[in-house]
């Protein structure tokens, strides 16, 4: 298999969590598109370190992404129960009101 | 680099120089943490340690006479270069030193009488000690980002003076708008500085006197003794970028108007910086670095000079406020001196600035007088005490401040015995001798201007006397009208002295014979200024007589046109506010430089700023507006496919409105996301500029 | 073409539809499922990378953790009992020309990189991978932990304590 | 391998002393958490144990900064000790214990124990960042700093508060998943994670241009958004608004502070000696225009005082950033010298704010007026501080922007690229439109009439405001004794 492969999906999965956390209103849906983008440069970590003379670094890069990752969504989700907690709602349209 | 690693030492006359410096610190110290209750025996302490001041850099101008005392100490270091600072007490400096203490002197005498019973008072006393010390820092410091510093530190304290009144809006105002406008300088300051340091690597005065002794001048290149080179115009650029910061100081053209404004400040605030001693910073700043001026920043500062002499003196025509026509006149001597100073006339520039800081500070203290003397009598609610159109005929009442008011003013139009005469005169035969040594007619602009200037300085300067002190008293209560205490007639008296020229000169009709003048040495420039190679020089008796002449004209005119039974005089009244035609108006509303920059700077500028809020926190809402638009469009066409080929109307219309309902509900907020797509976008655009 | 590559193929084309379906999709719920799908595939792409571990974790973690909370949090901030949990989308054009270009530009990106072949079949690297964690990785690895305690009482305290009210609660 | 693994825990085990100060960190916490646990609302206890922590973990950096001559690698090559990077972890110590010691008044309202926790947190992961050699560090440690920042943003328990810190983290999630993918496609390019290594460069300049442009971007971008430059600025009006002023105070400093320090040393290392593919002087000289014109810009119609200094935080960072543009060692020392000046004066600044905040409710620029007559000390202070900011001497602020502006200077005559030159001349001409805003609280403090709605008379002097006064007297002594700081700046080695 080669590398080019699986950063082809790599950048395709990135776009895509690009795209859904511009668009979708829903504050979990954004949190689902994040980690789609965490995903996508954990595939190419993993991808590289089938030919990198270290052979580990890249496998223990997307370890710790995903154990930071996990840390990120919990801290995340707390803080998407407590806006819930004032707004009645997890919509980001509605959450708007700290103006320039 | 560095040039400098023997530091050298104190001497007495340094030291008591320093000490000069540091008493009205002390007294601004002490007064700041006194209590409310001893304010007036704080008062009179400040006025003593002036006193002492004074009597100690008189010491040091005995000192001084004819030896240059140096001293400076490392301030720190920074990688291999070291800055230093110190004292550089040459005469211009010590006559500097005596002037500013003297007439600081005088104007806190003359306050403990003016500012009795204010609010204010402590306070006041306290920034006039602070502003003492900032001044006297900027005479004495040897060193350019020294100076700076000062400088900076006396347009704060000038801030905290004009705006003594706070609770005035429009004292406010003023102070904050000098300020600003002081800045703007400043920027041509720093980037003197700047260009200055890459050539030299040192601000030291000292110094860069030696520098620019030994710098070529070859191919159009600026070339120092260390092999630094540079394009020559950047010796321009340098020239010019410090006097910039003088035209935000001195008040001249183009920013000259932050001047008038800062009569909102008490008056005998005014006196001492707006006359006599901040304002003169800049002149004194151009003494200061005149080595490092060529040929063409000269000119230009003639020019500038040359120009702001003419409008302040146009401009101080038609003015109502007694302390207006007088800010308006100092922008207008201001423009003289440094019109002397572009011509190469450094001695008579300088002989202006101390004659003039006597005879100004006399009138502004003369001004303050009457004024004071209205506040105390028994007007009307709504009197305004500086509208001259509520004055006339005073001489009566205030004998003393009026024969002050009369002396101080023949002074400044130039009347020989006067001391003004003797340092005008100077300047204008330097400027004629300097047009005749260039080839062109153009350079004769410059002796017009400055003797047109002279004509109109004696028109306005009647007239203010005529209208302030002649005729009938135009409000209430003229018996209750009093001359002012002891002390203010004692401070007004020694300065109308002052105003009188054998003070000056044993010989009152000719500057040359000055005991100050002639010991003034001009500083030996690299450049020829063009001075030594006039093939004409111009009469001293011929340039006497031109002026003299002129004065009378202006004097006789103004008497014709102003007097107390004539037309002007009987229709000048508050009724009568608007100025009659366009000159007027133009000579009223100074030339209309607020308006203009109102129009051309401020409103752009609210609108830029405007803009740029709103791009910061609305250009996504924008964004999405625009591409909401684009989607409704692109819904229109999902819309009209559908209609066509997919469904019937009903079913489109519904689908319609619906699809334009989702697009105008993504216009509104989605602030969190848009930022996302914003800082993206950014990301996007800069690797597309790298690639 | 070999198993290999086929199980590849597979995988990528259904990361991609899953990953796909939670950006078009209306309904929340859905979207975490596809998500789970997402991971899943991604774990098997790992496990054809030679990344075993990786992969296990990425199921533990990913699939048994963080959709998890995930779902909670879409169940806690919605009435599941009145209507579907839906959700709506805005910037769509924008958001398409944005992702559009950022695809188009990492692609440029892929295409320029000179990447190394795969010469030699990877033997199973736990063992590596437990070494490394306790030797060359040691810093990171305990420093993870400390962030792990920070989030935990982090995300308690934000999420479990309204003003006002007392620890009883 | 065995004899290999046994080697390395060796060298692991010698290199732990290093580390002393970051384990007095992790032992603050851990202290932190028992005391809280074991004794319930002890808000004295913890900010005793934070404060004396902070202190030692001071002291063992400086004797670090003291004793550590040359750059030396630890655990393995995942973090580089030099003298430069104990000064950053001084630096952002010190930033910590002002932080604690403003939080007093408020501290009991929100959960003092995690509060304290988490400030200790975002040190350890400064700290971290600033030594970082590897990309997987300064990874761990960028999200350490994050993760915490977004917690702390919601501190003020109310609905700014969450609003804030749902906008903070999906912005700081997102740049940070840009960030990795950066490192990813570096990774691809160089095949190693250490960075500073001699593999990483060499590969870098042998590469195709494009995959390094977009991986150095998307990379740089992470700590960008970590400075607040734009343009990855826009989280950090809404949290300074929301956020605890105490924790607005911090982020105005340490964070930005520790981004600027790994963006510093990332740069160097892939500015590739000038010979890569993308000029970074010119790129850091833009960025550090838009980020100083938007944050002076914006700045100039707040109303909300706290807003009012996340955009001039904005507009500092430009500066710092400016002066980085330079690219010179002189530059870099100018650049410490003005992140010091900036530590304390923000800091300052931030107390006093902090203080009105708390006894008399003052939020917005208008609630400031005629305070100079109540509390004609305080108000000396502010305005002192705000000379300061705009860069006016005699202050502190003065010097440091005066050495920002020299090097650029230098830099611009040695290499005569153009875009110093403008990042000069909009650099002086932004002090002045500073100067329009900074002005402004002084000027309502001073020259207007006081509002009687919020009561005059005097409010209770807290301690706070004599660490401000000592701060404020810090700034005039770096004008008049510059060469102190200068000293200690010129004593670290700035070999990497």
């Amino acid at each position: 298999m080669q590398i080019e492969f699986y950063f082809l999906i790599s950048s395709f999965l990135f776009a895509i969590g690009l795209a859904i956390v511009v668009t979708r209103k829903n504050a979990i849906l954004v949190l689902m598109g994040i980690e789609l983008m965490l995903n996508a440069a954990n595939i190419n970590f993993v991808a590289i370190s089938q030919s990198a003379p270290d052979v580990g670094a890249g496998q223990f890069f997307a370890l710790f992404v995903i154990v930071v990752a996990a840390a990120e969504a919990a801290v995340g989700l707390a803080i998407v129960l407590r806006v819930y907690d004032y707004f009645k709602t997890i919509d980001l349209d509605n959450i708007n009101e700290l103006k320039g | 680099m560095t040039q400098v690693n023997d530091i050298l030492d104190w001497n007495p006359v340094t030291i008591m120089a320093l000490l000069v410096f540091c008493l009205p610190l002390l007294s601004f110290i002490i007064i700041s943490i006194s209590k409310e209750k001893h304010q007036v025996l704080m008062s009179w302490l400040a006025s003593l340690t002036m006193l002492m001041a004074s009597l100690l850099s008189i010491a040091v101008l005995l000192q001084a006479w004819s030896e240059v005392y140096h001293t400076k100490f490392t301030w720190f270091q920074w990688a291999e270069y070291i800055f230093t600072m110190g004292l550089l007490i040459d005469l211009p400096a010590a006559l500097m030193l005596v002037t500013v203490n003297f007439i600081a002197f005088l104007v806190h005498l003359f306050s403990i009488e003016y500012m009795k019973g204010d609010e204010g008072y402590k306070r006041y006393f306290a920034f006039l000690g602070l502003f003492t010390a900032s001044m006297i820092g900027i005479v004495l410091a040897d060193n350019l980002l020294v100076i700076f510093v000062f400088w900076e530190l006396v347009g704060l304290s000038s801030y905290l003076l004009i705006g003594h009144w706070f609770s005035k809006e429009k004292a406010a105002k003023a102070a904050t708008k000098a300020f600003i406008v002081n800045r703007i300088g400043d920027i041509g300051f720093v980037i003197g500085l700047s260009i200055i340091w890459l050539q030299f690597n040192t601000f030291d005065l000292v110094e860069l006197y030696s520098l620019m002794g030994n710098i070529q001048v070859a191919d159009g290149m600026w070339i120092s003794a260390s092999g630094s080179s540079l394009s020559l115009i950047w010796l321009t650029v340098a020239g010019i970028a410090l006097f910039f910061g003088a035209i935000g100081k001195s008040a001249q053209f183009p920013l000259q108007i932050w001047l008038p404004d800062a009569m909102e400040g008490p008056t005998p605030v005014s006196a001492l910086i707006h006359a006599a001693t901040m304002v003169a910073a800049g002149v004194y700043l151009v003494a200061r670095i005149f080595v490092l001026l060529n040929i063409d920043a000269l000119t230009f500062i003639a020019f500038t000079g040359a120009i702001t002499a003419m409008m302040g003196a146009v401009a101080a025509l038609t003015q109502n406020d007694i302390k207006k026509v007088l800010a308006f006149s100092t922008i207008s001597q201001l423009g003289y001196m440094l019109m002397g100073m572009g011509v190469g006339a450094y001695d008579a520039a300088l002989f202006h600035l101390f004659t003039h800081a006597f005879f100004k500070a006399g009138l502004f203290l003369a001004a303050g007088s009457i004024i004071h003397s209205l506040h105390l009598s028994n007007q009307a609610n709504d009197f305004d005490a500086q509208d001259m159109r509520n004055m006339g005929g005073l001489r009566k009442s205030v004998p003393v401040t009026f024969i002050a008011y009369v002396l101080c003013g023949l002074a400044l139009m130039g009347m020989p015995i006067f001391s003004g005469f003797l340092s005008k005169d100077a300047i204008l035969l330097d400027t004629l001798t300097w047009a005749n040594a260039h080839q062109s007619m153009f350079f004769y602009l410059i002796p017009i201007l400055g003797f047109g200037s002279v004509l109109i300085t004696a028109v306005y300067v009647s007239r203010q006397i005529l209208l302030v002190f002649f005729g009938e008293f135009k409000g209430q209560e003229v018996k209750s009208i009093k001359e002012n205490s002891l002390l203010i007639k004692g401070v007004l008296l020694i300065l109308s002295i002052m105003a009188i020229g054998v003070c000056w000169s044993i010989n009152p009709f000719y500057s040359e014979m000055s005991w100050l003048m002639s010991h003034i040495e001009i500083p030996s420039s690299a450049f020829d200024i063009g001075m030594l190679s006039a093939s004409f020089a111009p009469s001293h008796l011929m340039v006497s007589l031109i002026s003299t002449s002129l004065l009378l004209t202006g004097v006789v005119f103004a008497y014709l046109k102003y007097r107390p039974e004539g037309q002007y005089f009987r229709n000048y009244s508050l009724e009568t506010l608007k100025p009659q035609n366009f000159w007027q108006s133009l000579s009223y509303e100074n030339w209309y430089l607020d308006q203009f920059y109102q129009t051309v700077f401020i409103n752009p500028f609210h609108k830029i700023t405007s803009f740029a809020k709103a791009i910061d926190t609305h250009i996504i809402d924008r964004m999405v507006n625009l591409f909401g638009m684009g989607s409704v469009i692109f819904s229109y066409i999902v819309a009209w496919f559908d209609r066509a080929f997919v469904d019937g109307t009903v079913n489109a219309v519904v689908f319609l409105t619906g699809r334009v309902g989702t697009a105008t509900r993504s216009i509104h907020g989605s602030k969190a996301q848009s930022y996302i797509l914003a800082a993206v976008i950014g990301l996007i655009i800069i690797i597309f500029l790298i690639f | 073409m070999t198993i290999i590559e086929l199980g590849f193929y597979f995988f990528s084309i259904l990361a991609c539809l899953s990953a796909a379906f939670i950006l078009f999709t209306k309904n929340v719920l859905y979207a975490a499922f596809s998500l789970v799908l997402t991971f899943l595939s991604v774990a098997a792409i790992y496990v054809i990378a030679h990344a075993e571990f990786v992969a296990v974790t990425q199921i533990m973690i990913y699939v048994g953790g963080i959709v998890v909370l995930i779902i909670f949090g879409v169940m806690l901030t919605n009435k599941l009992a009145d209507k579907k949990p839906i959700s709506g989308s805005h910037n769509k054009f924008m958001a398409f020309m944005v992702a559009l270009s950022i695809f188009v530009m990492l692609i440029y990106t892929i295409g320029q990189i000179n990447f190394p072949l795969i010469t030699k079949a990877l033997e199973p690297n736990l063992k590596m991978l437990g070494v490394g964690l306790m030797s060359d990785y040691l810093l990171p690895f305990e420093i993870a932990a400390v962030l792990l305690l920070i989030a935990l009482i982090g995300a308690a305290v934000i999420a479990g304590k309204k003003e006002g009210q007392d620890h009883a609660d | 391998m065995t004899e290999n693994l046994s080697f390395k825990l060796h060298s692991i085990i010698g290199d732990l002393s290093y580390l002393l100060p970051e384990f007095i960190l992790v032992a603050i916490i851990l202290l932190i958490l028992l005391a809280d646990l074991i004794f319930k609302n002890q808000p004295k206890l913890v900010r005793l144990i934070a404060i004396v922590g902070l202190l030692f973990e001071l002291y063992f950096s400086t004797r670090q900064y003291l004793h550590i001559d040359k750059s030396m690698s630890v655990f393995a090559g995942m973090v580089t000790l030099n003298s430069l990077t104990a000064f950053w972890k001084m630096i952002f110590s010190v930033g910590a214990l002002l932080t604690i010691l403003m939080s007093q008044a408020k501290a009991s309202r929100w959960k003092t124990g995690e509060y304290h926790m988490m400030i200790i947190t975002i040190v350890l992961g400064a700290n971290l960042l600033a030594m970082s050699s590897n990309l997987l560090m300064v990874y761990i440690s960028l999200e350490i700093i994050s993760i915490t920042s977004y917690l702390l943003t919601t501190f003020s328990f109310d609905k700014k508060g969450a609003e804030a810190g749902i906008k903070y983290f999906l912005f700081g999630a997102v740049a940070s998943a840009i960030m990795i993918y950066g490192m990813s496609l570096l990774y691809a390019v160089t095949l190693t994670l250490d960075f500073t290594g001699q593999q990483f460069t060499d590969a870098l300049l042998q590469a195709n241009p494009l995959p390094v442009i977009v991986g150095s971007v998307m990379l740089v971008a992470g700590f960008v958004y970590k400075m607040a430059a734009a343009p990855l600025h826009v989280w950090s009006p809404d949290a300074y608004t929301a956020a605890p002023t105490p924790v607005v105070a911090f982020f105005s400093v340490v964070p930005k502070l520790a981004g600027l320090a790994i963006l510093i040393k990332v740069i160097l290392v892939i500015n590739l000696f000038g010979l890569g593919p993308i000029n970074w002087p010119t790129i850091i000289a833009i960025i550090a225009m838009i980020t100083i014109l938007v944050g002076n810009f914006s700045a100039l119609w707040q109303n909300n005082v706290k807003r009012l200094l996340a955009y001039s935080s904005i507009a500092h960072a430009g500066f710092l950033l400016a002066g980085f543009a330079a690219f010179s060692q002189p530059a870099l020392q100018n650049v410490l010298f003005y992140a010091v000046v900036y530590l304390i004066m923000n800091i300052a600044t931030f107390m006093i704010v902090n203080h009105f905040e708390n006894s008399k409710g003052l939020i917005k620029v208008e609630d400031y007026s005629g305070i100079a007559v109540d509390h004609p000390y305080l108000t000396v202070l502010i305005t002192i501080l705000f000379i300061s900011l705009t860069g006016i001497p005699p202050t502190g602020g003065f010097t440091a922007k005066l050495l920002i502006f020299t090097s650029i200077w230098e830099s611009y005559s040695q290499t005569d690229n153009q875009w110093l030159l403008y990042l000069l001349v909009f650099g002086l001409l932004n002090t002045v439109i500073s100067l329009f805003f900074y002005l402004k609280i002084p000027f309502y403090m001073i020259f207007r009439t006081p509002n009687k709605e919020l009561g005059s008379g005097k409010i209770k002097f807290g301690m706070e405001n004599y660490f401000a006064g000592i701060l404020v007297l810090a700034i005039l002594l770096i004008f008049f004794k510059p060469e102190w700081l200068m000293g200690l700046i010129n004593n670290i080695n700035f070999a990497f």
